[in-house]
């Protein structure tokens, strides 16, 4: 995002305003030091830095918080959340960001959230990434026939690697709880 | 030059700093080589040019001034005003074959012992290189 | 562009022209007194005198190659504090130099003072003046040495030549004057320009009633060539002294007849103290001390400090010096101090670019600092 | 009976030292203790202050009654007639109440006899232990023997019992015997055991066998009881908790009840712990855990013996506690949030900001050059990273440590200078906060002009590479790239932390903390804690710097000797009257030499009998005398013994450390009846020590002795007591809140006071203050100032006036103010000037034209009375620095960050969903202001940091500003329509042109007055007996205000509260005979105490003004001026003895 822009005020919707008031309330004391920006592992492949993604929510730019692909990059390492020095919940954030992103519903976002949704229901059902079943989540979440086919190079590579697994159901739920609490923790979002 | 010449070297320093110092490296036991008199003087600004022509007629080899650095001066600012005494004289003595090198100014600050200690080594090793003041083998000063 | 005029000469005799003129300011109700050199006997050496009464001018000799001493001392003691009337000066280059020396001492004042330069063609110490004189009138042989009566202006006569510290001056022409007599390069027999260079100066002048001239013609040549051929003495003077006195020993030799008698520091014109420092108690050594200094070495010179005296004072006085040469005129046994002196300041002068005389706005370069100065002067040696 | 003291002073750094003296030159007896072996604080490792980057702190020594404090480097040491230093020392107990308080104080003893050591170090030699060195900040090994700091006087060694291995190394080398560890004492130290366990008493038997301690066992708590009561050679008691006729508590309260200073120790099994902690709370000495094994029980013993025996306590009673313990710093190590391996805290290259100041240190570890402590070469690369441990609320830490900004660029600027500028220094920081007098001033110079390089960025950790030879540090630009640099040394700017054992001491002290474990304050009133009576100096209620500790430090005296005033702690302790000296100016000099031989050294090295000798064939030698041990009560005895004998008129002593005597020749001129000033100490030791080649000792001691002997010789031997009666009222000019708390202050003591104000009201600029962020109200508390002042009996107040002439000097003022009611003249010891500022008037961005424009303070005045409706607004702007800190002022008027908070929290308070944007350059809130900030941002505030070369720009569409500027994160235009936009003008002092002529006085380049020192005097101005406070002095909030003119009139008082001022020992003089009055003196006295008297032609002196610095003397050519004690004559005999060879 290079160049000036004017900003613009767009009212969201009412669903969408209060998870935004959360996220405002969230990283409103942010400082803009770039502590989580150059802690983040995956900075590099962000299109917008978090630092600059804090600035749009508190300045309310909608618009652009759903153009961006950043939040669906966080794995969630939380090493911003522990070394941001004023102390804010900034894995939480991206989290919510997340889910303002499937509130939304456009198409972009849905595109952006799609591998992420799919990847964490995955997890969350067999206790680890069933990667057969997994993509069959993601494709049908993008809903467009031609994704699976530009994956078939790469799922032949994986093969020939032994990277792909059969499904197994051993750990089938395990991790559920984890999910719960962790939900529980981040208050809900 | 002759090995066995031991110069005497005059310091007049100020009581805030250098003295200060001088007596930190003394009682910090660094290296300090013989022969240096210490002059206490409140403050550099009060050493007059007839002190170290004096000490110079008298037998010293070499006159050190020395007092606070700039800024710090206890008095404000009497090392500014040793300043230009030093560089009168730095101009007045060469005329007669007192080395520049035989009058010297530096600001050494009261925690700076082993910076005072440095200083007198190499001034007296200077002044062993320059050998010893005519005036003491002169009869008529 | 500044007033001159001109005093017109008759009789070929351009000193009494200047007593008119001098005559002329006195009758000016500004003016209370002149100090002038004045012939007070026939044969004597002119000595610098306080006119009140115009009458009394007839003996006074502005252009006499005598220099009896410099009047700038002379001119403090009248204008220290206030004497509630104005006089005029009549004074050589040197003199005002080291009488604006003297006011930045705090020693003279220049409220109430007109000073009047008048251009220096040197002078002949006090010894060599009789000489000059010979048989000869002091009146004629003022006139004689400018070159109006006979031949050439010469500086040589009688065998002697003026002053070595005249020889040497690099300045002839007045500086911060009010008013100058500018006699250099000018037709003495027919008139003397007289430039005004203050306003107190172009209002003294204007009241003269003198006519005015385009400026003194010649003036700045003669000047010119002049200071060119007394840098070359001067350079000559400086590389010699230096050459006598490269060591301490060297030094001493060259003071060897020096009986601490101070008189030098009395004649010098910027040596102010009431009482030199080696007149008092402090150089009065206990009959002990005299005993031990004496023993450290086997002999000790008697009287002691007399090179400590002469560096001492070019400590306190070098930066000062205007090289009127008086010290040497005064030395009884015939040592060149200002030879001494000037050769020092002109290093310690230039060292802290510092024209003694030059301007009242500079200040002696020890009664003042800056922070950010020198910085070579001081050792990093650790 | 207590020792009674006005004022206990806790903490003996720079805020102690200041508290101490300015209570002790008021007259005030003052016990200050230092927990450290050594006073100076942290200031003691500090060699580098900006802004001149070196030392002065000696300028702190009082400039009036001179002689009865030390004249030498403050840093050394301090004495003064009127201050008991006591180190070692803490605070054991605190009881009574304001005026009356009881104090314990426990002292740590050093275990060596200072009056024995000579400081000549062979105990550090033999001792194998090695641990961290405090002084150099860990950067260099220690002893367990060892010298606190380098510089101290008098400077012995001491033992550091804690880490020592018990070899007795030491003890055995010490030449003159004064280590004491109490070996033939052991015999008679009793310990009574009482424990049902016969295993602990066999093994104890065994152990205390060895150790040669009597030892008595009991089983049952009855029998241990009796035999307290009965044996009064017990010095111990062990009791186990497992005797079952009484509790061990039983037991403790009974020994204590019986004799309270036994210790009782409690010996208890791991399941009892709890339990015998709470006996140590009440008062058992400490417990110890079962079983006892002999290889740690052994050494806890011996060395709880040797505290047992050699620790002392003493009980104080003193009218007001000043506590000034100051601050830590944050220490990486012991974070538990693990700031250790994100700083990479431990690799070699990276230091603390302490850490740094010491390796630039003369006295550090590389003696002051700049070498990488991993491998001492040379630095090429240094960062800086501010905020480490401040500003981050999950260390607890919400707030600005306020020193770390110029601390840091101060470090740059050495290390550029160490290096000649080669070394490359980048400052990483999040606001720069350069609010202090001249500090942005500093930083431009550091920025452009020494080439310091300053990014705005945290760099989120420190990460070794190559191996470990290089430093990574990873940062975000503005742009939103992540930029990776490597450097060779980082240093983290640690912030301050409460002083270790904060919360114990708090305790002691009944003191409350704030939520971050510092003391809490009172609003108005920084100087004073919760409890009544006990004040805070220095940095110890909130993390300051140098300048406003020291502020803090005056403010906290002047509320301390008020108390001691209303209560009258001293009264009816009368000081000695000074003695008088008989007249020996007639006699010839008759020096008795007195040399002292307690130290082997320099027998070994000297041929005492052939100086001895030599020293009688000096002139005006009576007599030399060698003395055992100067230092001694014996030795004392000695010298007068001699002074009896040979009736000398002057003294020379050679000794060790001439420092720690001067005190103490007082004394001895008492007792002998000569005057102090014809007496003199030389160091004849430090040559025996250092010199190695034979013969090279005695003459160096000979030629210090001749030296002092020639001084002695010219010793002017007539004192002339000259006084100023002192006109005991003060004179405040400017009645804001600076001027009414002045003159409060002062009245309050007993003091006239006469109040100028020019306008028609008290009050000034505070009135325009309607609320503060701590919530307080400022409007009461002004009014109820004015009120206070306008009744007070000592306070006239003069509205509508002038003062148009003041004459005179410190004690003696005349002056005349012009007021309504025609002249008034006025008598007056001191001045204090307290004129004030105001808000600066600019006319751009619409003020004043547009309505929807107003600066910040017209913003609160509207939302206070209510003109503006702030649920009514939809957008607010605000733009910080408008038109501070750039070339029209250049420094940071300091209260508009405040300001501007106020003003968010107040509209987000009200209307919490208006949105508001700050554009700012750097947010100004040092200190627990910061929390406000951290609250505006939570609040929904949005700050927009802007460059100064891009500033934003303000238009108008129907009368509403549209602010247009550069969002650095967004790296975009935004565009910001608000119905008010908020301007911090600034602050300007008031006009004061006509009073720096009347008063003599200046100001700086941006019209605050110019103090005289700016960090070590920063409430005098150059010329004494005129003081300064308030934003006239530099921009300043309300509280620091109040404490600058707390300040202002203790230092005031130090003139008032005598009748008479005294004249000093080393003053000028005129020889008026040799005088020519060519004032070169005048001009070159930096205190302005010459003055040239016309009409009698003299120059004349001012005896108080002159501080004796010699600039007079050396000016004059002919020594018509005359410094006394370096008068030419003696001074060249001087360098005739120095030059003297002796046959």
């Amino acid at each position: 995002m290079s160049g000036t822009m004017k900003q613009t005020w767009s009212p969201p919707t009412d669903e969408l305003q209060s998870v935004l008031a959360e996220l405002k309330e969230t990283v409103g004391a942010c400082m803009q030091c770039g502590t989580c920006t150059a802690s983040c592992p995956n900075e590099f492949a962000m299109d917008v830095t978090p630092r600059r993604m804090w600035r749009m929510i508190q300045f309310g730019m909608l618009d652009e918080i759903l153009e961006s692909r950043t939040f669906w990059f966080c794995s969630s390492c939380y090493m911003c959340t522990l070394r941001c020095p004023r102390g804010l919940k900034l894995t939480s954030a991206m989290s919510a960001l997340k889910r303002l992103a499937s509130l939304d519903g456009s198409r972009q976002a849905r595109k952006n959230g799609a591998f992420y949704e799919a990847f964490m229901d995955n997890v969350e059902t067999y206790g680890r990434v069933q990667e057969t079943i997994m993509m069959n989540g993601y494709f049908l979440k993008r809903k467009d026939p031609a994704v699976p086919l530009a994956f078939i190079p790469m799922g032949m590579k994986m093969m020939a690697r032994g990277k792909l697994h059969m499904p197994s159901g051993r750990q089938r739920g395990l991790l559920k709880p984890l999910f719960s609490k962790a939900r529980e923790m981040e208050g809900g979002i | 030059m002759n090995n066995e010449f031991e110069p005497t070297i005059l310091a007049f320093v100020c009581n805030w700093c250098t003295y200060t110092a001088a007596d930190l490296a003394g009682t910090s036991r660094m290296v300090q080589q013989p022969n240096l008199r210490l002059v206490r003087m409140m403050c550099t600004g009060m050493v007059d040019p007839k002190y170290i022509v004096k000490s110079l007629l008298s037998g010293a080899d070499g006159v050190l001034v020395s007092g606070c650095h700039p800024g710090d001066c206890h008095y404000i600012n009497g090392n500014y005003k040793a300043r230009r005494r030093v560089k009168l004289l730095n101009e007045i003595l060469p005329q007669f074959g007192i080395e520049k090198e035989r009058v010297k100014l530096t600001w050494v600050g009261a925690s700076e012992g082993n910076e005072f200690a440095a200083t007198v080594n190499n001034f007296i090793n200077e002044i062993r290189e320059l050998g010893p003041m005519e005036a003491c083998s002169m009869a008529v000063v | 562009m500044a007033t001159t005029v001109k005093i017109q000469v008759d009789g070929n005799n351009p000193v009494l022209a200047l007593q008119g003129f001098l005559k002329g300011l006195l009758d000016d109700e500004s003016i209370g007194g002149i100090l002038v050199p004045v012939h007070l006997f026939e044969k004597g050496l002119p000595m610098p005198t306080l006119v009140t009464d115009s009458a009394k001018l007839s003996g006074a000799d502005p252009l006499a190659p005598a220099f009896s001493m410099n009047s700038a001392k002379l001119l403090a003691r009248l204008t220290r504090g206030q004497s509630g009337e104005r006089i005029a000066a009549v004074l050589r280059p040197c003199e005002i130099r080291a009488f604006v020396e003297l006011v930045k001492l705090n020693q003279g004042s220049l409220d109430d003072v007109v000073i009047v330069g008048v251009d220096c063609m040197g002078a002949y110490d006090n010894l060599s003046y009789k000489t000059f004189l010979g048989d000869a009138d002091s009146f004629q042989a003022t006139l004689d040495f400018h070159g109006l009566i006979g031949g050439e202006a010469d500086t040589v006569r009688n065998g002697v030549d003026i002053a070595s510290a005249c020889q040497s001056c690099e300045h002839p022409a007045p500086q911060n004057a009010d008013v100058v007599i500018g006699i250099a390069g000018a037709h003495l027999h027919e008139s003397i320009p007289v430039m005004a260079t203050s306003a107190r100066g172009e209002a003294l002048l204007s009241g003269l009633n003198l006519p005015d001239i385009e400026s003194a013609n010649g003036r700045d040549k003669t000047l010119e060539s002049l200071i060119a051929a007394r840098i070359v003495n001067r350079d000559a003077m400086l590389e010699k002294t230096k050459a006598l006195t490269g060591t301490l020993t060297d030094l001493s030799e060259y003071l060897s007849a020096c009986v601490n008698c101070y008189n030098c520091r009395v004649a010098c014109p910027v040596c102010y103290c009431k009482e030199c420092v080696f007149n008092t108690d402090v150089f009065e050594h206990k009959p002990w001390q005299y005993m031990e200094w004496a023993k450290r070495k086997g002999s000790l010179k008697m009287p002691t400090d007399t090179i400590f005296y002469h560096l001492t004072r070019m400590a306190h006085m070098s930066t000062a010096c205007v090289g009127c040469g008086q010290c040497s005129n005064a030395c009884p046994n015939g040592i060149p101090v200002m030879e001494l002196f000037r050769t020092v300041a002109a290093r310690t002068q230039e060292s802290f670019d510092y024209e003694p005389g030059r301007s009242l706005d500079e200040s002696p370069p020890l009664s003042v600092f800056k922070e950010d100065e020198f910085q070579e002067t001081v050792s990093h040696m650790a | 009976m207590r020792k009674q003291y006005g004022a206990l002073v806790v903490g003996a750094g720079i805020g102690g030292i200041r508290a101490a003296l300015d209570l002790a030159v008021t007259g005030h007896k003052v016990a200050l203790i230092d927990r450290r072996p050594t006073h100076g604080g942290i200031l003691s490792q500090l060699d580098h202050q900006f802004p001149s980057d070196h030392c002065g702190m000696c300028k702190m020594l009082p400039l009036m009654s001179r002689d009865s404090s030390s004249q030498f480097c403050l840093r050394k040491g301090l004495f003064h007639d009127n201050i008991d230093i006591m180190l070692s020392t803490e605070v054991a107990e605190l009881e009574g109440e304001p005026g009356k308080f009881f104090v314990s104080l426990s002292t740590k003893s050093p275990l060596i006899d200072p009056t024995k050591c000579v400081s000549c170090g062979k105990c550090a030699e033999v001792c194998p232990v090695r641990v961290p060195s405090e002084f150099n900040a860990g950067l260099t090994e220690r002893t367990a023997v060892y010298l606190p700091v380098p510089h101290a006087i008098p400077n012995h060694y001491v033992l550091d019992l804690d880490n020592c291995q018990r070899c007795w190394k030491c003890h055995d080398a010490c030449p003159t015997g004064a280590i004491d560890l109490k070996f033939n004492e052991r015999v008679d130290f009793h310990i009574l055991v009482v424990d049902r366990d016969p295993a602990v008493e066999t093994m104890l038997k065994d152990i205390l066998n060895e150790l040669n301690f009597p030892l008595h066992c009991v089983q049952t708590g009855q029998a241990a009881v009796d035999m307290l009561a009965s044996d009064d050679r017990i010095r111990l008691v062990l009791v186990g908790m497992n005797i079952n006729d009484m509790d061990a508590e039983r037991v403790l309260t009974r020994s204590l009840e019986l004799n309270a200073d036994i210790p009782v120790v409690v010996m208890a099994e791991t399941s009892q712990i709890s339990t015998a902690a709470a006996m140590v709370t009440q008062g058992a000495r400490e417990y110890l855990v079962k079983p006892l094994e002999a290889k740690r029980f052994v050494p806890w013993l011996d060395k709880l013996y040797m505290r047992i025996m050699s620790d002392t306590t003493e009980d104080l009673e003193v009218g007001a506690v000043v506590l000034a313990g100051g601050f830590e710093c944050y220490n990486p190590v012991v974070d538990p949030e693990g700031g250790e391996d994100i700083w990479s805290y431990g690799h070699p290259g990276v230091l603390t900001a302490v850490e740094f100041e010491r390796l630039l240190s003369g006295t550090g570890p590389t003696g002051g050059r700049l070498l990488h402590p991993g491998d001492n070469s040379e630095v090429r690369k240094i960062a800086w990273i501010q905020c480490v441990g401040s500003r981050d609320v999950k260390k607890n830490a919400d707030f600005c440590s306020g020193i770390c900004c110029m601390f840091s660029i101060k470090e740059a600027v050495l290390a550029k200078k160490a290096t000649n500028g080669a070394v490359e220094t980048t400052i990483f920081y999040m606001d720069m906060r350069t609010s202090g007098k001249g500090y942005q001033r500093y930083r431009n110079k550091a920025e452009h002009e020494k080439g310091v390089r300053l990014v705005r960025s945290r760099p989120h950790s420190v990460i070794p590479v190559n191996d470990g030879m290089d430093l990574k540090v990873e940062y975000m630009t503005d742009a939103g790239e992540l930029v990776s640099e490597t450097y060779d040394m980082v240093v983290l700017a640690a912030g301050a932390r409460p002083p270790g054992g904060m919360e114990k001491f708090a305790l002691t002290m009944g003191l409350d903390l704030n939520e971050w474990g510092f003391a809490q304050m009172q609003p108005y009133a920084s100087e004073r804690t919760s409890r009544l009576g006990v004040f805070a100096a220095g940095s110890f209620g909130e993390p300051r710097d140098i300048s406003e500790s020291v502020i803090q430090a005056s403010a906290a005296a002047q509320a301390a000797s008020r108390i001691i005033k209303v209560y009258d702690v001293l009264a009816g302790i009368e000081s000695e009257p000074e003695p008088e000296y008989p007249d020996v100016s007639r006699e010839p000099p008759r020096i008795l030499v007195a040399v002292c031989t307690s130290c082997p050294t320099l027998e070994q090295t000297v041929d005492l009998e052939a100086l001895s000798r030599k020293m009688s064939a000096v002139h005006s030698v009576c007599k030399v005398i060698s003395v055992g041990a100067t230092c001694t009560g014996e030795g004392w005895a000695e010298i007068e013994k001699g002074a009896a004998e040979f009736k000398p008129n002057r003294v020379l002593i050679g000794a060790c450390m001439p420092y720690a005597y001067i005190p103490r020749l007082k004394e001895l001129g008492r007792s002998i009846g000569l005057n102090p000033a014809l007496m003199d100490v030389v160091d004849i030791y430090t040559p025996t020590f250092v010199l190695e080649s034979e013969g090279q000792a005695e003459k160096e001691v000979f030629a210090a002795l001749s030296m002092a002997v020639a001084r002695l010789q010219g010793a002017d031997p007539v004192p002339v007591p000259v006084t100023v009666d002192v006109a005991r009222s003060a004179l405040v000019v400017g009645g804001g809140l600076a001027g009414m708390t002045a003159s409060m202050a002062i009245a309050d003591q007993g003091y006239g006071v006469c109040l100028v104000e020019s306008e028609e009201e008290l009050g000034g600029m505070a009135m325009r203050l309607h609320t503060q962020l701590d919530g307080s109200d400022p409007h009461k508390f002004m009014e109820e100032l004015i009120g206070q002042v306008e009744k007070h009996p000592n306070i006239k107040v003069l509205k509508d006036s002038r003062v148009a002439i003041s004459r005179g000097s410190a004690g003696r003022f005349r002056s005349a103010i012009a007021g309504p009611q025609g002249v008034f003249p006025l008598e007056h010891g001191v001045s204090i000037l307290a004129t004030g500022g105001h808000e600066t008037k600019v006319y751009e961005s619409g003020l004043c034209v547009h309505k929807s424009v107003m600066t910040h303070l017209a913003l609160e005045e509207q939302l206070a009375t209510g003109v503006l409706d702030a649920g009514a607004l939809t957008g607010v702007a605000m733009i910080q620095c408008w038109r501070s800190r750039d070339e029209d002022r250049t420094y940071c008027s300091r209260v508009c960050c405040p300001e501007m908070l106020k003003n968010v929290l107040t509209l987000k308070k009200r209307n919490p969903d208006l949105p508001i944007y700050v554009f700012y350059r750097d947010i100004m809130v040092q200190g627990f202001m910061e929390t406000y900030y951290t609250q505006a941002r939570k609040a929904g505030a949005i700050f927009i940091h802007y460059e100064p070369d891009n500033k934003p720009k303000v238009a108008f569409e129907d009368g509403k500003p549209v602010i247009t500027a550069l969002d650095p994160v967004l790296n975009a235009e935004v565009e910001i329509r608000a119905d008010i936009l908020s301007l911090s003008s600034g602050l300007e002092p008031n006009d004061v042109e006509d009073l720096l002529e009347v008063f003599g006085v200046e100001v700086n380049e941006d019209g605050f007055y110019q103090e005289a020192d700016f960090k070590w005097r920063p409430v005098d101005f150059l010329k004494q007996g005129i003081y300064m406070c308030g934003a006239a002095h530099s921009p300043r909030r309300m509280d620091e205000t109040v404490a600058s003119a707390k300040a202002a009139a203790q230092r005031a008082l130090r003139i008032l509260s005598t009748e008479k001022i005294a004249r000093e020992t080393v003053v000028a003089s005129v020889r008026h005979s040799l005088c020519s009055l060519c004032q070169a003196c005048v001009a070159a006295c930096p205190y302005g105490a010459r003055v040239v008297d016309l009409e009698e032609g003299k120059i004349i002196v001012d005896e108080i003004l002159c501080q004796g610095c010699g600039a007079c003397a050396a000016v004059c050519p002919n020594s018509a001026t005359i410094l006394k004690g370096f008068h030419d004559g003696p001074m060249m005999s001087v360098i005739d003895a120095a030059l003297e060879q002796p046959a």
